[in-house]
């Protein structure tokens, strides 16, 4: 009786670990890079065999599949691409040996201290004969929770405590995003560099741009109106704001436009006219911008009018009205566009 | 063949008690199993000179952390256990290591294009 | 384990001799596991004796020669043997500059690799060394494995030839296994199972019933899958580890004797188990054309026990079934070799990467439409089923994975006997050739007690 | 319970009704997630023709990270206090957990997801600005930045310790390859370098922790956790074997090492000033906003998880089927059954299921479980306050030597870090003496988070900006800057002096918020009985902390003003009058006004802290 009185579960599990173990020991100890991925190799499969052990089929298979299979070939194709004489074995100093084992050590000691500490830990199961088929073979079971159908846990003896009832969908399909990401990513550090990098950082300086333009007094004067004005609109929006006109009573306008406009504002909901005034404000904005030769501040300056139409079309107020505000304004964008393309040289070509 | 064997106490062998020998395996031999992983890879971590020794000591933790979730889910090994989780989890993790190891061997790559070395401990320009 | 050899068979034997060995004894568990292991060296071994010298004469007809004709008589019958005999007789060398370990391990890396992946595959109804839940998985996994063994023997040489070779090698099997991972998720989709014994009986019948011919994507997938199982293994047109014409022989450039030996076993174990693979998932693996062992009445029924000779016959004859389909899938492999000229490792990768990657991906979503709006096929698995659908399959497991008091009424509710003693279960369990069965019946099997099981 | 049952729930979770998605569904609550993924796959598909060369990625980028931002829909979610009927309404944030419990959704992760799309808004036309992706890169950087982005989404919204691991990975290893974007250079490859193996290294620790503290109580869900920690601990602590203890505590300690690299508290910080310096300056403001917020936000969801029972909450499609019962096609099985198999583990809280269950019968149950945790949170507590204390002053303390500004703010970053750890510490150290008080500690990091995010992405891109212009991050080369341009250094010093906290600017409702919570705290748990002080020493190291950076932040600000230009600088070639400026002042804009709005973020920040204590 002596082969059926074997326990092959703790033979087998001594000869798996004793070379996952030992060869992650070797992995450890060896300096040569090349065996040491040859001995994470064997320590991997061999842990692939506790997996199988321990009654985890798939993810045995998963292991010699993706890590055994994939991971490790690409570390070793990593190795031999880097493999000169002179990388191959790079020996760690003695100081670092023996802080490394002492703390190792201590580690270990505690980890597996903590391991023997909890008691269903280090009881064994009696009765696995009351093991059913549906438990014990789990790939079914994987790819029912795989797609978020949990049929391990419908049974748990504690019915407000049945843990992890958990499907597994979400992490499995937003683990292929992450692939996907992590692909290009790495795609992108492998690749070569390319000629004729375009990068802020690779330019060289930039050069001075030339100091000495000049402006007709036609833009001057128009862009310094046009901030008065913008101001102005922005101070008269505020002010509306702070003191909303009167459509009915003493107060009320007695010019027709005023009426009308105070009827408008009234009908208008209460952020168009604070956002109008910090439309009129970053016009005035544009404008500075502008005079410092930036060419960015005339297509914002073409913008801004869009987006009061915009908002203005939005609310009660009618997009009548709307085309109205954006002609109006945009009509002074206009004649300065065609102000700074005139004279020679244009002041647009001096801008940046 | 490698199915744990359940048989001893339902074939009539059930004069193998907890004191005899071999001992049954329980959780806690899987643990030491995968502590010892653990700690070989963080020392392999801390003492490899090798960006990718280092490498190597991180798949070796990784796989510490797994053979204990298999472990905490195994229905051979104790009766309440962490049940499919620990098995899904070591699936994740499998394949969370693939996409790490890929990446970090990607940027290993670039390191030596850009040092000619290997060596971490050439990594010096950065410090203060 | 094993029931090659049947126990029974054995003990009867020893019976007629005088003895007495009992099936469920340690001797009979002992002798079944050593003829399991002894069976299945010799199909690597002496399979790779085999196709070694059958290599030599497709080689030669097709070159229009006559290939080996001297050593044990006319066709060359022993001519590998001689050369066998050769081998061991050479000297082993390890060159200079070579990693001596690493050197004088990698062949058995290889070998052992291959070798492993054997364990898994059945070549009849149950007869596999170890009946895996994910055999399929296991045993692509482990074939990836085999890789290890070159590239380590293309770095340990310490030649540039031989890390040339490794590197390619490496390159092409990581990359191949993409294709073959989703070709083979093909038939694993429409069986609804991993498990190759499953995969197997489901297309018991006619050979119509066969996979390949289930629908146009599976048909397709099948060359798919052919073509990135030759890369898979490194043989011609894909032989760039060893393109002997660039790299002088690759990998095993410093290779001699013994040691080179073992690559070739490993390379021709692993052709005849891609070959197999193939048979089992696209060709019907062990059922003929026609099933005509079925319609006489001597193969095992679903779901039957005990054991006859007729049945054992029928096994047998589902072997040799199983082994020529492999053999024959092995020689169109050799006729391949010897007809396309080697690709450039631009044109392996654009193969893989733009050809089979996304022609194996169509045929998967293919068949999985297929499968979900039930096109009718010629073979809609219902003689495996025995009607039920998938969705049924499924959802025993539900059932089973609940509490004993709801199991029972749901066995009770779908006229499984109830499922009393666990005694009663493990004999079912036992000796039932069938023991997959179980997984389609979604009986709350109970894993049967060590001895009892894996010595029948 | 059969197959069928199992999937047609399995399709309610996901969509919240078997025949449309729900406004209560976890689809739904995912979409901003599901709209950056669709941002990343276009920006690839767009490649893939002809055409797509010539589109510039940056604008599918950002118009990825608006629409997330506008599903995300802060100013729908974040509003005043919701009365019960409000709250059963399906359209209202409340705590829900969604993908059969691997994520919760509830107004915190609406703020802070809200708060990493308008910085994924900001950062896409900083890159712009700053010209870092050219054309030809840009679909990877912008790939990269997004998929990190959902990796952070899923940190803030992570309820199992799977997804807390995944989610670290989702975020951490794009940013390894952002550290190391400029890959021709030396400096940068090594800061990849250092950055992956130190941080592959703390993941690998955290899962082992993980791995520990699932095993023993056979369950990774949070919420679960927690339950099951109370039973653990229901009979007082001197009932737990020590065994069991150090387990937990073992693995508490491996799971923070792990939070503590992403947040990079000290000792754990190693790598920051390094992958600062080598990577550019707007990697680091992705580093140090984006980064750290969702760290936060993960160590709020894991401390608070842990050690507080989860509030009631809806399982996904319950008020939808309530409120629309007489809907023709809502479920073909009966919605109860929902709640009962997924939501299971929020078994003593959800039982009543409805609005009601406020104050239902499940509430006694909570009480004793809520104290029976207490011994978690005190220990959860400590060890976040230690781990600020010893950041906060290190931080700095080693700010002060530093001659880089990217340096000298990576400093700075890990400073604040440990500001930002102060308030979780008070928070759980609250929960379930002072549930009030400790939402308000809450708000107050979810107000320092917003205004962190504006000083923290403003200092970065005047680094930036300034590199671009002479080629330099010495703090130096830096000097009589105001000669030059003059508006830069007006909105640097501005954001340096919100860094420091100085009263009119936003950065000190931040501290104010903080210190606040943690006076809260000390009062509470000292009221309570509890040893309360290292509360107190919290306040006190923050502000010795407050006074000692104020001296490295001004030196900056004196160097710039005050010292003369150096004769040595390479020209420099920069207009305060240009879109770089144009955004600098965008950005300081809200660091000089927020304090104006207080209210209006108060508000928002009440609402984000409203469903995480019950």
């Amino acid at each position: 009786m002596l082969l059926a009185a074997i326990d092959w579960h703790a033979l087998l599990f001594l000869l798996f670990a004793l070379v996952a173990c030992g060869f992650g020991a070797a992995v450890l100890l060896t300096s040569n890079v090349v065996r040491m991925a040859f001995y994470l190799t064997l320590c991997l499969g061999a842990t692939s065999g506790l997996f199988f052990l321990a009654g985890a089929q798939f993810v045995g298979a998963m292991q010699l599949m993706i890590y055994v299979g994939g991971t490790l070939v690409l570390l070793i194709f990593g190795v031999m691409l880097t493999a000169q004489a002179r990388f191959i074995s790079m020996k760690t100093g003695a100081g670092e040996w023996i802080l490394g084992a002492i703390v190792g050590s201590s580690l270990l000691l505690l980890l597996v201290r903590a391991g023997f500490s909890v008691e269903s830990w280090r009881l064994p199961r009696l009765d696995r004969d009351k093991i059913t088929l549906a438990e014990g073979q789990t790939s079914t079971a994987i790819g029912l929770a795989l797609t978020s159908v949990r049929v391990d846990k419908l049974s748990a003896p504690n019915e407000k405590l049945k843990p992890g009832m958990s499907g597994y969908l979400l992490p499995f399909v937003i683990v292929s995003m992450h692939l996907l990401v992590v692909l290009i990513g790495a795609g992108y550090m492998a690749r070569t560099k390319r000629l004729g990098v375009n990068r802020a950082t690779d330019r060289p300086v930039a050069q001075a741009p030339p100091r000495d333009r000049d402006r007709s007094f036609f833009v001057s004067a128009g862009l310094a109106s046009g901030m008065i004005v913008n101001l102005l609109l922005a101070v008269g929006c505020c002010w509306l704001v702070a003191k909303p006109l009167a459509i009915t009573g003493n107060a009320a306008p007695t010019n027709q436009f005023l009426l009308q406009l105070a009827k408008a504002i009234d009908a208008a909901p209460s952020w168009l006219l604070p956002t109008l005034g910090l439309l009129f404000l970053a016009n005035v904005l544009l404008l500075v911008v502008v005079w410092y030769w930036q060419k960015w501040g005339v297509v914002g300056l073409v913008i801004v009018p869009l987006v009061m139409a915009f908002l203005i079309a939005s609310t009660s107020l009618g997009q009548a009205a709307a085309v109205t505000i954006a002609l109006i304004a945009l009509a002074p964008v206009v004649l300065l566009i065609l102000l700074l393309c005139s004279g020679r040289p244009t002041a647009w070509s001096q801008m940046e | 063949m490698l199915r744990p064997p359940d048989g001893l106490v339902a074939d009539g062998i059930t004069a193998i008690d907890m004191d005899s020998f071999p001992p049954p395996i329980t959780v806690s031999h899987y643990l030491v199993v995968g502590a010892v992983l653990f700690v070989l890879g963080a020392v392999c971590m801390a003492t490899k000179r090798n960006a990718l020794g280092v490498l190597m000591g991180i798949e070796l933790v990784l796989n510490g952390a797994n053979l204990n979730f298999v472990a905490f889910g195994s229905r051979f090994l104790r009766q309440d256990t962490l049940g499919l989780d620990g098995e899904l989890m070591a699936l994740f993790v499998i394949v969370l290591a693939a996409a790490e190891a890929a990446v970090a061997l990607a940027i290993a790559l670039n390191f030596y294009n850009n040092h000619t070395t290997i060596d971490v401990d050439h990594a010096d320009d950065l410090k203060g | 384990m094993a029931q090659f050899l049947n126990v029974e068979v054995f003990s009867r034997l020893a019976g007629l001799a005088g003895g007495s060995v009992s099936a469920d004894s340690w001797m009979g568990y002992a002798a079944a596991a050593a003829i399991h292991i002894l069976f299945l060296i010799h199909v690597v071994a002496v399979g790779a004796l085999v196709f070694i010298w059958l290599e030599r004469k497709v080689a030669g007809r097709i070159q229009d020669r006559l290939g080996p004709t001297r050593v044990g008589g006319k066709f060359g019958w022993l001519q590998t043997l001689a050369d066998g005999i050769k081998l061991i007789a050479k000297e082993d060398i390890t060159p200079k500059d070579a990693d001596p370990l690493l050197f004088k391990l990698a062949p058995y890396v290889s070998f052992a690799a291959s070798f492993t992946a054997y364990m898994a595959l059945p070549f009849a109804n149950g007869w596999a060394a170890q009946e895996i839940n994910v055999a399929v998985f296991f045993i692509v996994a482990v074939l990836g494995l085999e890789v290890f063994g070159v590239i380590l023997a293309g770095y340990a040489s310490g030649s540039k030839w031989s890390l040339f070779g490794g590197m390619r090698e490496a390159a092409q099997v990581v990359s191949y296994e993409v294709p073959i991972g989703l070709c083979i998720v093909v038939p694993v989709l429409i069986v609804g199972s991993m498990n190759l014994v499953t995969i197997g009986e489901a297309q018991v019948g006619f050979f119509s019933n066969w996979l390949i011919f289930h629908d146009p994507f599976t048909f397709l997938v099948f060359f798919v899958y052919f073509t990135c199982a030759v890369a898979s293994v490194n043989r011609a047109p894909f032989d760039l580890a060893e393109a002997e014409s660039e790299l002088v022989a690759g990998f095993h450039t410093e290779y001699s004797g013994l040691r080179w030996s073992f690559f070739f076993m490993a390379e021709y174990g692993s052709m005849f188990l891609v070959s197999g693979l193939a048979a089992i998932l696209f060709f019907g693996g062990w059922n003929g054309p026609i099933p005509i062992f079925h319609m006489i009445g001597w193969a095992y029924e679903q779901g039957e026990t005990g054991w006859r000779i007729t049945g054992y016959i029928a096994q047998v004859a589902g072997v040799l079934n199983f082994m020529l389909k492999a053999v024959l899938g092995v020689t169109v492999m050799m006729w391949v070799r010897w007809t396309l000229p080697r690709l450039r490792i631009d044109q392996v990768m654009t193969t893989c990467l733009k050809y089979c990657v996304p022609l194996a991906a169509f045929c998967f979503i293919g068949a999985m439409l297929w499968k979900v709006y039930d096109v009718s096929s010629p073979h809609d698995l219902h003689g495996y089923t025995y009607g039920r659908s998938f969705a049924e399959t499924r959802e025993n497991w539900v059932l089973a994975s609940e509490d004993n008091a709801s199991r029972a009424v749901g066995n009770a509710l779908r006229g499984v006997p109830e499922s009393g003693t666990t005694e009663a279960q493990a004999n079912s369990n036992r000796t039932s050739p069938h023991a997959h069965a179980s997984v389609g019946r979604g009986t709350p099997d109970v894993t049967a007690p060590l001895a009892a099981q894996e010595v029948n | 319970m059969n197959l069928h049952d199992l999937v047609s729930q399995l399709i309610i979770d996901s969509t919240g009704s078997a025949s449309l998605i729900t406004p209560d569904s976890s689809l739904r609550a995912f979409l901003p997630e599901l709209v950056i993924c669709a941002t990343v796959l276009a920006m690839l598909f767009v490649r893939l023709f002809r055409v797509g060369r010539y589109v510039d990625m940056f604008w599918i980028a950002l118009a990825g990270s608006i629409a997330a931002l506008y599903f995300a829909a802060p100013w729908d979610h974040l509003g005043a206090v919701l009365t019960a009927d409000q709250a059963a309404h399906p359209a209202a944030v409340t705590r829900m957990e969604i993908f059969t419990g691997m994520l919760v959704y509830d107004t915190f992760s609406v703020y802070v997801r809200s708060a990493l799309f308008l910085f994924a808004i900001l950062f896409v036309i900083f890159t712009r600005l700053s010209g870092i992706p050219d054309h030809e890169d840009s679909p990877d950087i912008y790939t990269l930045v997004l998929g990190a982005t959902l990796g952070m989404c899923l940190m803030v919204t992570a309820n199992h310790l799977l997804m807390v691991f995944m989610a670290v990975e989702m975020a951490s290893v794009p940013s390894y390859v952002l550290a190391g974007i400029l890959k021709g250079r030396r400096q940068a490859s090594e800061a990849a370098l250092k950055y992956s193996v130190y941080g592959a290294g703390a993941a690998g620790v955290m899962l082992y922790g993980i791995s520990l503290v699932a095993g023993i109580l056979n369950t990774a869900h949070i919420p679960t956790i927690a339950l099951t920690l109370a039973e653990k601990f229901s009979g007082g602590l001197s009932a737990v074997p020590s065994g069991e203890l150090m387990v937990l505590a073992l693995g508490a300690l491996l799971i923070s090492v792990g939070l503590a690299f992403k947040l990079s508290a000290v000792p754990f910080h190693f790598w920051c000033p390094d992958v600062f310096e080598g990577a550019t300056a707007e990697v680091n403001a992705f580093l140090s906003v984006a980064s750290k917020a969702a760290a936060l936000a993960l160590l709020v969801r894991v401390a608070l998880g842990m050690g507080v029972i989860a509030p009631t909450g809806f399982a996904p499609g319950e008020r939808w089927a309530k409120t629309h019962q007489n809907a023709p096609a809502t479920t073909p099985t009966s919605t109860d059954k929902t709640t009962d198999l997924f939501y299971i583990a929020q078994e003593p809280v959800t039982a009543a299921g409805a609005a009601a269950a406020a104050d239902s019968t499940a509430e006694p149950a909570k009480l004793p479980a809520m104290q029976s945790l207490a011994p978690v949170r005190s220990f959860t507590a400590k060890l976040i306050a230690f781990f600020a204390i010893i950041t906060c002053t290190f931080g700095n303390l080693a700010a002060y030597g530093q001659t880089n500004i990217k340096r000298l703010l990576a400093y700075s970053t890990i400073a604040h870090a440990g500001y930002m750890m102060m308030p979780v510490a008070a928070v759980v150290a609250m929960a379930g003496i002072d549930n009030a008080g400790a939402a308000r500690g809450i708000a107050g990091l979810a107000i320092y988070i917003a205004v962190y995010l504006f000083m923290n992405l403003g200092a970065f891109a005047v680094v930036a900006f300034l590199r671009n212009a002479m080629r330099s991050e010495e703090i130096a080369d830096y000097a009589g800057l105001v000669r030059r341009c003059p508006l830069t250094v007006v909105c640097f010093s501005l954001i340096l002096f919100g860094l420091i906290g100085l009263p009119p600017l936003s950065g000190f409702i931040g501290k104010f918020a903080i210190f606040a919570s943690l006076v809260d705290g000390w009062r509470a748990v000292e009221a309570a009985g509890q040893p309360g002080f290292y509360l107190l020493l919290l306040l006190i190291v923050g502000g010795i902390n407050t006074a000692i950076s104020l001296f490295y932040y001004l030196r900056v600000v004196k160097v710039m003003t005050i010292d003369d230009e150096p004769a040595d600088r390479p020209p420099l070639v920069y207009s305060d009058v240009s879109l770089a400026g144009a955004y600098l002042w965008l950005i300081t804009l809200p660091t000089a006004g927020l304090i104006v709005a207080w209210d209006w973020l108060s508000e928002m920040a009440d609402a984000a802290a409203r469903n995480l204590i019950g």
